[in-house]
């Protein structure tokens, strides 16, 4: 059972030892995430509403907000990107310690929103890889709950440990301008 | 009507139609005056923008600079509501004055062509205008000289061309989710 | 012998944590060291130039009376757990060691370790920090009649 | 520690508009970032920069867009020696939406919703700004519905007091008082459900329109309106214990960030700011518009222009706006909501399926837009943190030709330098805590 030290549980062949081990780290991780303050505009003050008092992310394990990516294992990017943003938003999200998550807040985090424009970046996913989308213009302080509780289960259910770099290995090939009836081809590329 | 104007006091004809076709138009402090909307608008002319701009302020009580902008007239077709010794130009500086005694705006559109793009920088009467003018130089290129840091103020500074110019498109990427073509 | 008990049982347990979270971190976390993560943290910005590694000395006086608070710390700590039974020989045994350390403390802030600069010295002394200004006498207000009348200019052109 | 030269992607120079080394930087530009631009002569300054120390001496450090008291992307250059902070530079655009293009390209119509965006604290002035504005070009800015100026009146005035709960949570996080950020979210959400069982919405509400406002009041409003009115007094006074008798609040905010009248005219700082300096100038009341010269209430004026006058100044124009509301609660009349004018009102929903003439109206008015005749015109309004005005051009078209709105963050963001020269770190977080950006309004 070689271990190679360095990818830390990633690197562990799961097998029937190790399974409670994962399941034991994968609640560890769920129950405490650490949001960082990345907060941009209007959804930045639905952010902090949810994190007052009346809808209280204190009950996630997530109501301190760590200003430095260093201690942060969760980026909220809570409002638009500008492109002039961009950079910052790639070298905080570098700056940030594995495992880590990203949740896209607002519509103008995920898609550009109303803004499709020359200034904003139009959607995030383009600069650092997305794992909860929140829509809304500003999402409310539940929405954002709600996305955080999906992200809660994504991590429960493992599908994250994997996830530095190779991803699910699925290619989708979409033809632009394709009707919705014909079939999206799947090829599963590269060995799982 | 909170703001509307007394009787300039250089006795000219005090009704608009009269001012308007008057061969000469209606001065104010030495520069023509239009009236938009109720509200006093002075046409100086690039090189007497700052002497102007200092009697305001200095006589006249128009001590706070409110707003520096820019307007790119390139495809305007309607009447601009310019007098008649003002040339239209393609861009225009926008001067937003304001008098605390008399509870008054003013407002002064300066001509700008488009072939030479510079207009001497307020800095030195009011240094509030000095991040406003950036922005303009960042939207329109609008070059303002006597200003101590002309850089852009907003736009990534590799960014190449002005956004707010009318020939700048607006950078709108084609929606991928279109509506299914042959919807019966 | 019976008595000890605890006092080896929590040695054990806290030792034990202590371990045992090392050894949990370094073999689970995983470890992608990149070329930013070891860059500084500059607020999102990506540093263009070497920061200064050169501090003034006025970091190093706080740290000075930090030190000073320390040892005296050090000292206290078994001497508060017995100091019941001492009686009034232990307090001022403890007095004799506190006066000298305090006495380095108070040399210190006296030569200005504290002062940060001229700005906070005139701050300090300025109308404007007093106990009895609070957010309702610091304000006036202005109903109908304080307004600029519009005869004279408010501000001084 | 790896040296930085060996990063794999270049750092983000945003080139001259960084601060330079003090010795490359040019002589104007040296006196904006020290501050001294009108509070020193020329000789003063001279002989001021040769006792700061030389260039090797300083460190010059950044606080960047992701910095948690910078209010949002906020990113100041600091030149320090130790913990003084000796030049200031901000460098924005980190939110700069391109929301002045996007108002070319709206009708009259869909503006609100793209300029509500922009000081997204107090989202109904930006509103309200854009349909003044509109209503003077359209010229009909005389015969809007009694009702309609009044609930305009009543709304804006709590956003103002949702605006200034944000800013007191905000600044007593900013400056240590953490428990403030607790309570003052508190007040604010009972604020905001007030404002969205009125107009649907937390935020970014898109309520005040060209001619009027969306919807008319639900019933019960005053029940909901009174509630809130109630509840807020004992709060604001447990405000005043927390921090105001608080030594350690006073001591951090007392003649912190101190500004004269004169560089505040000077520099264009109008809101609280101007008001701290000791000038009474409300626009509310000296060039009043709405309905608020028929209301009864005070300016709050400071009297040293420091953090500590601003402070009290947000607190008590909140009893101020509360002593608004009543009076309107007392003065709302009846009558119809939105001018009934039929090129800017869309038809009432019911009557499209009656009238074909409803229905075209309807239907122009949603698909291209009513027409504005042509012209320019500029209106202000008072918001939380100054004068916010807007400028449209219009051609005679359905969409504004140009627009563009004067922010008092991005105006009062000038005041910074002059504010921290001098002070320490701290200090400069508790002057940008006071002088309360929103960085939506900065950048637009």
């Amino acid at each position: 059972m070689a271990w190679d030290l360095s990818k830390g549980l990633e690197g562990l062949e799961h097998n029937f030892l190790t399974g409670t081990l994962e399941e034991f780290v994968k609640w560890a991780r769920r129950m405490s995430v650490m949001p960082a303050t990345f907060g941009l505009a209007c959804c930045a003050i639905e952010m902090m509403g949810a994190g007052g008092p009346h809808y209280d992310l204190a009950r996630f394990g997530m109501e301190t907000f760590r200003a430095s990516p260093r201690q942060a294992d969760l980026m909220i990017v809570a409002g638009r990107v500008s492109q002039k943003m961009a950079p910052v938003l790639r070298q905080i999200y570098d700056q940030m310690m594995e495992p880590k998550w990203v949740i896209s807040m607002g519509v103008c985090a995920s898609t550009g929103g109303m803004f499709n424009n020359y200034a904003l970046v139009q959607g995030v996913d383009q600069v650092v890889p997305v794992d909860a989308y929140a829509p809304g213009c500003p999402p409310g302080p539940e929405t954002l709950i709600h996305a955080i509780n999906t992200l809660h289960e994504k991590i429960r259910d493992g599908h994250l440990t994997r996830r530095p770099g190779e991803g699910l290995g699925l290619h989708v090939e979409q033809k632009d301008g394709q009707r919705s009836d014909q079939p999206v081809t799947l090829t599963t590329a590269g060995s799982r | 009507m909170a703001d509307d104007v007394e009787v300039p006091e250089d006795g000219a004809p005090s009704d608009e139609a009269a001012a308007e076709a008057a061969p000469e138009p209606e001065l104010r402090f030495g520069v023509p005056v239009t009236r938009s909307r109720g509200q006093e608008v002075l046409h100086p002319s690039r090189d007497e923008l700052v002497s102007l701009v200092r009697m305001l302020r200095d006589d006249e009580g128009y001590l706070m600079c409110l707003d520096v902008t820019g307007v790119d007239y390139l495809t305007y077709e309607a009447d601009r509501g310019l007098p008649e010794g003002i040339a239209p130009e393609r861009f225009e500086v926008v001067v937003t004055l304001i008098s605390h005694r008399a509870r008054q705006r003013l407002r002064l559109r300066v001509q700008v062509p488009e072939d030479d793009p510079t207009c001497p920088s307020i800095f030195d009467v009011h240094p509030g205008a000095e991040a406003m003018e950036r922005e303009v130089f960042d939207m329109f290129g609008i070059r303002f000289e006597g200003h101590p840091d002309l850089t852009r103020i907003l736009m990534p500074e590799d960014w190449e061309g002005h956004p707010l110019r009318k020939d700048h498109a607006i950078g709108r990427i084609p929606v991928q989710f279109k509506a299914p073509q042959d919807a019966r | 012998m019976g008595q000890y008990l605890p006092v080896v049982a929590l040695a054990v347990l806290a030792l034990l944590f202590g371990v045992l979270s090392i050894l949990a971190s370094k073999l689970l976390a995983p470890r992608h060291t990149t070329a930013a993560k070891r860059a500084p943290y500059e607020c999102g910005i990506v540093p263009g130039r070497e920061t200064l590694e050169r501090f003034p000395v006025r970091f190093y006086l706080v740290a000075m009376s930090f030190i000073v608070f320390d040892i005296e710390i050090i000292f206290l700590y078994p001497w508060a757990v017995i100091y019941r039974n001492l009686g009034p020989y232990g307090l001022w045994t403890v007095v004799v060691f506190a006066v000298p350390v305090l006495l380095a403390l108070i040399y210190e802030i006296a030569h200005g370790s504290l002062e940060w600069g001229p700005h906070q010295r005139a701050r300090r002394l300025s109308p404007m920090v007093t106990a009895e200004r609070t957010a309702a006498t610091t304000i006036r207000r202005v109903g109908l009649e304080g307004r600029i009348e519009a005869g004279e200019p408010e501000v001084a052109a | 520690m790896s040296t930085v030269e060996n990063l794999p992607f270049d750092p983000t120079d945003e080139g001259s508009q960084e601060m330079a080394p003090r010795g490359s930087a040019g002589a104007a530009e040296l006196l904006r970032e020290l501050g001294a631009t009108l509070r020193m002569s020329e000789a003063e300054v001279a002989e001021l920069v040769q006792e700061d120390p030389s260039e090797d001496q300083t460190m010059i450090i950044n606080m960047g867009p992701q910095h948690p008291s910078t209010h949002g992307v906020l990113r100041l250059m600091l030149e320090l020696e130790g913990e003084t902070v000796l030049r200031t530079k901000p460098v924005i655009g980190y939110l700069h939406t391109g929301m002045e293009k996007t108002g070319e390209d709206l009708t009259y119509l869909q503006g609100p919703t793209n300029v509500t965006r922009m000081d997204y604290a107090s989202p109904l002035f930006n509103e309200l700004a854009f349909s003044l504005t509109t209503e003077k070009l359209l010229g009909i800015d005389e015969d809007i519905p009694e009702r309609a100026q009044w609930i305009r009146v009543l709304m804006t005035e709590l956003n103002r007091i949702t605006s200034h709960l944000l800013f007191l949570a905000t600044n007593g996080m900013d400056v240590g008082a953490v428990s403030m950020m607790v309570w003052g979210w508190r007040d604010r959400e009972r604020g905001l459900r007030v404002l969205e069982a009125v107009t649907g919405l937390r935020m970014n509400h898109n309520y005040i329109r060209p001619g009027g406002v969306a919807a008319d009041l639900p019933d019960g409003w005053r029940d909901t309106v009174l509630g809130f009115l109630d509840y807020l007094p004992e709060s604001l006074d447990e405000y005043d214990v927390l921090l105001t008798e608080q030594p350690i609040y006073r001591e951090r905010l007392q003649g912190v960030g101190v500004i004269t009248a004169e560089e505040a005219v000077a520099l264009g700082a109008t809101g609280p700011i101007l008001r701290s300096t000791g000038v009474p100038w409300d626009l509310r009341r000296e060039m009043p518009y709405l309905t608020y010269d028929q209301l009864d209430f005070d300016v709050i004026v400071g009297s040293y222009g420091d953090c500590f006058d601003r402070y009290a100044i947000r607190l008590h124009e909140i009893r101020e706006s509360m002593k608004i509301v009543r009076q309107v609660l007392e003065k709302m009349p009846r009558g119809d909501y939105r001018i009934q004018d039929k090129k800017v009102t869309p038809p009432p929903r019911a009557r499209i399926d009656e009238s074909m003439e409803a229905l075209i109206h309807h239907f122009k008015i949603f698909t291209e837009g009513f027409k504005v005749p042509e012209g320019e015109a500029y209106c202000a309004v008072e918001s939380p943190r100054g004068e916010l005005g807007c400028y449209i051009v219009s051609d005679g078209s359905s969409k504004p030709y140009r627009m563009h709105i004067r922010g008092p963050s991005f105006v009062n963001l000038q005041t910074l330098p002059h504010m921290m020269r001098g002070g320490l770190i701290a200090d400069a977080v508790a002057v940008i805590s006071s002088v309360d950006p929103i960085m939506g309004e900065v950048d637009r």
